[in-house]
């Protein structure tokens, strides 16, 4: 299919230069690669300069609240699993107030693929700190050096059970579409972490700084817990390409194991005129 | 005929078990009956009780005046003994010295029914060789449940049988040691029933019923409806529903989750309902205070998506397990910002059941958040109500195109062409505010939502016409819905319409006002608001107006009285309320408008009854 | 004297900067100095533009209309040029082309200032050698204001002073070329002076005045009132307040924590004020629609805390960088069951200051949440204001003993000897319902907090006499507020108290309703309601009751003018009302008034100014 | 001092046999040890069976809201940095709603002591599965099998950057006191998951099967994340003791630095009649 196909009419408003134009090039690219065709696709967002993404994508586009697209699309993906479901996030979208959803999902491992657009800072909000920015680092926007210790998403994201965790880089059109593309056919959660340069606001984390770090992730089974964590720990270089990769099973096919024809018959959005028969139900109660 | 039996005991001890097994019992005789719980935030320990009222009319209600006490303890004899009518009687452990009470017996005239637990637990252990007699204490339970039966000589055989339905699985194999135990209670019950006038016999009836608890009703409404995914947190008294929901979650095929949180239930409901479910989530107060956000963008977004909210007591974690309807302007006002949305209340166990059908057909018909407020009293009460009729409700999706994939056919054969839907088309008509629909995944098209103001196809726009526009598009849908739903949705009339008085109420006090009014014949109109918000002002005004109005809420404030001021200028006169966290009993609502109608009631009656 | 000065220019490019330097040249001239900012909720390109309204006396309104319009682009031209007023001045880029305007400019008597900005900047980096056009491209801002200054004849020392102030840190550098470019434009601006009748010379003036915005006096207001502690999670427009206080920590020693929700945000300030500081959080309706949990949580346990909830275009995210006035109704009903908590809000930029720090006062002395509620009009415009004055105001912590260890004692000093606090103590006084307080840490006592019902000890009890007594105590303080404020923290009015109409109205629209009656002499009273719940109704009733109603209000459905119908069951005639995330001009509210004045309007007359 | 200054005469309505009554006597007993003047403890808790516990000792308790007792423990630690601060949870309150606050600490490290009553269930609403149950389990009130993996707290306090990480048992008082010594002595944020036997719900997570699989965790130097990691990740055996401990600057420390003379100056409940001079910072606004 056309990477075409997949542009939306709706006009960008970033910045000059920002890394969320790589980002967006990578999920159109990797979707049109995939033939996956674009109603068939459903991206959802939180709040941020990277929560724009979906309007300037032709597909449908959820943009929600802040910290909070995975609930969102995590009740849509179970509604119709036929559904290909992406999540996008910014770093203090994912990181900061949504942490707790981010955690939580690993649990389910619902079939989703999750892009967070990592800069470093609150962009939309201009330009304070996010959980990723490392202590005492005092980029433009902060009245004072950063008070608080960077996270490791890729640690916490092993840690919480996801089954698919890699890092890409804004810049690296290439290397991000082919993991999207990855991540996408990945059955189970599928989260990428995207080093952003936000070149208007953080002026800690530039391309420059991240080019001179950035290094590709070795050969070693990407089911091995410990290496995946032994590279996720090593703050000091920004490895990039896939920690760790397992298979579980997604969150519909564990209610599919439990249910007796979920999706099939539950798929709701078929239910008519008619109301469910409930008298099997009603009989233990009958008096 | 009517009557009221308690027990009582240390929570998790099988309470809630007998009561149930007794109200089943008698509803198996023919009687209509209502059970009402009351239990502590706590597991193991604390005193619970349960009040069943027996009726051979239709009840809705209880009475702070107890015929039958159940006691095998000393805690419950001691805190419910002076709540027995005259002439009660009162089942008690022969154990238990009762002599501190004997003047009071006396004066009351108290049938004092001792049973022999130990020794019968003994002797059915032996027979059935059962063992370890501590933990066959349980059966004082089916004994003294068995012992009432005796009293009441209610057939017995109606009492094995609600133990048959009780004792499943794994309790199956001490089915037979309760009966035999209980028989040996009934007989001794039997031997004071004649010192004792009240008698429930089997009586005749030519309709079916069933017996459910609120959270049972709204659960089969949401089935009905057709809704087949539910979200929850644990949260009392609301969770019982969504467990009830994953008993039978099999065959409904319903998806039910348990999310993080209650901000993660809500936002998994909406996006459910994108993908084109009809969706829903139940909470009680502390959990719906973190759904003002999401609400907000379910009403920017006109998704449809149905909320319940069981009021317990509050304010914060309150009084979790206690009763209390104060949660009403905060669920009409929640999220910054305005929006619509509906709020619906049933007023008992079987509207439970219909209004949160209707609930899910409004939520579609209108794309809004519906809210439908119960209460601690609805959830936890147990009711025999007449078998539901399947025809009474029809599934109505609105302007919704459900033609969706489901996953059948293969995606090649489908468009690869998409075009632009119009989510949000501004309406050409001056009377319907509601734009077309379709799920996610809809072949051929695509549109977007955002939390921000948007233009037609959900694209985020700051300019000022649109928002004027777009915002009253939305706004709209208020008025549009006062105007096409029928009366009899928005609310329910009792009692004399040529009355000086008018009683205003909603929720769970509607049973106790219907039973209370009946003993002061004509004298009162009692309108019931089911559809709260939007409130259907002239409707409200036209009953309400030239009459003495009397408030009747459980809350401190008057909330939906001040309401009705807010919307209709109209004060009101009197005051009914309580905040104790129980429920209003009978006997309170007639102390109250007994007053009333004497002229002797101050502006702000505040009711403190209950244990 | 008063004229309209406008800039306009892609987000990002200085714009605000301009308008700001523009602001402060004038103030230092000795005039009073109004500006609005309108921007987008975006980073760099769109559209944003600043109004800048200047006087000989105070102002705190803009007009539509416009006397100078300055642009460096052609879309500024483009969007704002028809809001030129008759002979008004346009300074734009000599290169653009205007011929396409040259009907319109001829109608209107336009003055067409062409400037040269390439040349004067090319010239000006080869004098210092800047190299790199492009980047100096910001420059025309400079340039433009300075223009400006040349055809109002605003003395040129002026505007450098305010450049002095403005071109600090890394920018210092720079103050020079700006200067030099800048006097370019002044003599170019002051070629066409005498064909411009508006003048801007020194005026005299005795008293010193500070020029702030919004969100800075809120920031002082805190600081004065001895708040140390400010929580805050990024949102627009609120983020500016705690970025204020972040940069001035040092000097103050304030803790200004950023939360990882507003959530967290709010609970860290009640966790402080337990550990008695006066702490606050500042938010907006998103963030604002996360802590209606915590603000009942800090109801329930009576801990003192400020919330400043800068309203936004709502609901959900929508208009994050525009106006509203919508979120009041949910601020008084946020989180469920019911508590007390006081609503207060600022009119204008200096009350802001006062208000918020009483709210520490009053939040201390009842011991209850107080929400400030401002709004993005407030947080953003400037204005000059007389230089505060210390005495006005004093801090009253109530029955709070603050005597409290902090760290520099030995802890083997004190006592190891504990009693138990009575934290809630209920009330022996019939009119005074607060309990003494102390904070955690003091020695030689415990006490407990929980959001569950308590005992005075703050032990959780389901007892329900201590209910009703503790939900009443807490209730009740809301009458003891009405009771012990004064009128005037609770209202102010202004114009004629024997006037036919009366206007009610809240917030930001103060500035905009005072100066547009002024159109009308003496037909109008006023009344600025601050302190909004709870509402002193008869205070209100006397005011508006037997008059014609007018409400003015930001937002779709009246909320303030509901809540006054609610308590006083007086209907308002007229609601003049604005929702396109626009402020309501002083042309609006003379519109509206004018319509109102000659029977001529509809009874809700909608605004949609503003672009 | 003596342990029972610490009792309150407020009476514990916990289940008979229930592990919360060891977690109780714990902390009295820590606390009585440390010699730490029963007022000059402030105790938040959440909302569960484990969130009732501050009532049942006698220092300062706080039972806040649910999932919530992080952060209003730290704005107390912070506005009084020599209250000695005490955080309680249960699993679901820590580990569920209330993991964003647990994750979002790591990289604040105040300097409290976080104590998790681990039981496997949601025990005061009556035995929902917490995160820490295993998938497919069910315990006697689940309706259908657990159909969510658990999470694995250790690793993920340490992905978050916990200074101090431990787990013991709440049935070995003398092990779980010792620990929380140790923990309210570690200057930054000390966190300890104490396995739970919640003999009402929990049927499958049970003091036997736990005594079965608990172990001591070895020797090694506890500032080695991947040593600690090691053992966090290793989840057939349940090791209890320190997994990790490392000094990093609490956060009353970094405020301490940054400002001029916090918290001697702000200490904020010192502020008396007069209001704050502010002519200073009001120049520069003076026109
Ligand atoms: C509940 C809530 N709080 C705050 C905001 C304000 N807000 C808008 S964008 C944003 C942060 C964006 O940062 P990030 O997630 O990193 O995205 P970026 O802009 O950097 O892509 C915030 C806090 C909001 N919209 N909702
Ligand atoms: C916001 C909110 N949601 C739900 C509840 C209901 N609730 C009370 S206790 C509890 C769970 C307790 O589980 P856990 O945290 O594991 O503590 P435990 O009882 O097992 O000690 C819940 C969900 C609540 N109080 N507040
Ligand atoms: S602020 Fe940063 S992240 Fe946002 S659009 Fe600009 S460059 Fe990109
Ligand atoms: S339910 Fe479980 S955790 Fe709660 S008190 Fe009982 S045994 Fe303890
Ligand atoms: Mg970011
Ligand atoms: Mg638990």
């Amino acid at each position: 299919m056309q990477k075409e196909l997949y542009k939306s009419d709706y006009e960008s408003d970033w910045c000059p230069g920002c890394g969320d134009f790589g980002i967006l090039q990578s999920i159109m690219q990797a979707l049109a690669e995939l033939e996956i065709p674009p109603w068939n696709t459903a991206i959802f967002s939180g709040i941020g300069c990277s929560g724009k993404t979906p309007h300037y994508i032709n597909s449908y586009g959820i943009h929600t609240l802040h910290g909070r697209p995975l609930p969102f699309a995590i009740g849509a993906k179970m509604a119709n699993p036929s559904l290909n479901v992406i999540a996008i996030s910014g770093d203090g979208d994912a990181y900061g107030i949504g942490i707790g959803h981010f955690v939580n999902a690993g649990r389910r491992n619902p079939d989703i693929t999750y892009i967070v657009h990592n800069n470093g800072v609150y962009g939309l909000t201009k330009g304070q700190a996010s959980p990723t920015l490392k202590r005492k680092a005092q980029p433009k926007s902060l009245k004072l050096p950063n008070i608080n210790d960077s996270i490791n998403p890729i640690a916490i994201s092993i840690s919480a059970g996801y089954t698919f965790v890699a890092r890409s880089f804004a810049y690296n059109v290439k290397h991000l579409k082919d993991l999207i593309k990855q991540a996408v056919l990945h059955r189970g959660i599928a989260f990428i972490d995207v080093l952003q340069p936000c070149p208007t606001f953080n002026t800690v984390d530039t391309k420059e700084s991240y080019l001179q770090r950035i290094k590709n992730l070795p050969e070693y089974e990407r089911d091995n817990i410990s290496e995946a964590m032994k590279y996720a720990l090593d703050t000091e270089n920004l490895w990039i390409g896939v920690f760790y990769q397992v298979q579980r099973e997604s969150y519909d096919q564990r209610y599919e194991e439990i249910l007796q024809s979920y999706p099939k018959n539950s798929f709701p959005a078929k239910i008519d005129g008619n109301i469910t028969d409930i008298s099997e139900s009603l009989r233990d109660f009958l008096c | 005929m009517i009557f009221t039996w308690l027990i009582g005991g240390p929570q998790g001890t099988g309470v809630d078990t007998s009561a149930n097994s007794f109200a089943r019992s008698c509803a198996y005789a023919g009687y209509w009956v209502f059970g009402k719980r009351e239990y502590h935030s706590n597991i193991i320990g604390e005193h619970s009780y349960f009040v069943v009222t027996v009726s051979d009319k239709d009840v809705g209600t209880f009475r702070d005046k107890i015929d039958v006490l159940v006691s095998f303890e000393e805690r419950t004899l001691r805190t419910h003994i002076e709540d027995v009518a005259d002439g009660g009687a009162v089942i008690y452990d022969e154990e238990t010295d009762i002599s501190k009470y004997s003047d009071y017996i006396k004066s009351k005239n108290l049938l004092m029914v001792p049973v022999p637990y130990r020794k019968i637990i003994a002797e059915t252990s032996e027979k059935f060789g059962l063992g370890d007699l501590k933990k066959l204490d349980v059966m004082r339970n089916s004994i003294s449940v068995f012992a009432s039966g005796g009293i009441l000589e209610l057939p017995s055989h109606f009492i094995e049988k609600s133990m048959d339905y009780i004792f499943v699985g794994k309790r199956r194999k001490v089915l037979e040691p309760n009966k035999y135990a209980g028989m040996k209670g009934y007989e001794i019950g039997k031997m004071f029933s004649s010192k004792f006038p009240i008698k429930a016999p089997e009586i005749k009836r030519t309709q079916s019923r069933v017996i459910l608890t609120g959270t049972q009703a709204t659960a089969f409404g949401k089935i009905i409806a057709g809704c087949r995914f539910q979200t929850y947190y644990p949260i009392t008294p609301a969770t019982d529903e969504s467990e009830f929901l994953e008993s039978l979650a099999k065959r409904y095929d319903f998806v039910v989750i348990q999310a993080e949180d209650e901000i993660a239930a809500l936002l998994m409901s909406i996006g459910a309902s994108l993908g084109g479910a009809r969706a829903a989530t139940s909470s009680s107060g502390p959990g719906f205070s973190l759904m003002a956000e999401g609400m907000g963008w379910a009403g920017m977004n006109e998704v449809p998506v149905v909320i319940i909210n069981y009021q317990r007591g509050g304010p914060s974690t309150g009084l979790p397990t206690r009763h209390e309807q104060a949660d009403l302007k905060f669920a009409i006002n929640a999220g910054h910002g305005e929006f619509p949305r509906v709020i619906l209340a049933p007023g008992d166990i079987e509207e439970a059941m219909y209004i949160t059908a209707e609930a899910f057909n409004i939520a579609e018909k209108y794309q809004l958040p519906v809210v439908v407020i119960e209460d601690k009293f609805i959830a936890n009460s147990v009711r025999t109500i007449p078998q539901p009729d399947m025809t009474k409700f029809k599934i109505q999706r609105g302007k919704f195109d459900s033609k969706v994939p489901n996953g059948d056919h293969l995606l090649k054969d489908l468009p690869v062409k998409v075009s632009k839907f119009k989510r949000f088309e501004l309406p050409s008509d001056r009377k319907d505010y509601v734009s077309p629909r379709i799920p996610l995944g809809y072949p051929g098209f695509v549109f977007w939502n955002t939390g921000d103001e948007h233009d037609e196809y959900g694209h985020i726009t700051e300019d000022p016409e649109n928002r004027t526009k777009m915002h009253e598009k939305r706004m709209k849908k208020l008025e549009q819905i006062v105007e096409e739903t029928p009366d009899e949705q928005k609310v329910s009339v009792f009692g004399n319409p040529n009355s000086e008085f008018v009683i205003v109420s909603w929720g769970s006090t509607k049973g106790g006002i219907i039973s209370a009014m009946e003993e002061f014949a004509d004298k009162f109109l009692f309108v019931q608001v089911k559809m709260i918000h939007p409130l259907d002002s002239s409707l409200i005004k036209k009953y309400i107006s030239g009459r003495i109005k009397i408030a009747v809420e459980q809350n401190y404030t008057a909330q939906l009285a001040s309401l009705i001021t807010e919307k209709t200028g109209e004060f009101f006169d009197y005051f009914v309320l309580k905040w104790n966290g129980r429920p209003m009993s009978w006997d309170d609502l007639v102390y109250a408008f007994g007053k009333i109608l004497d002229r002797k009631a101050e502006k702000r009656i505040v009711l403190t009854s209950g244990k």
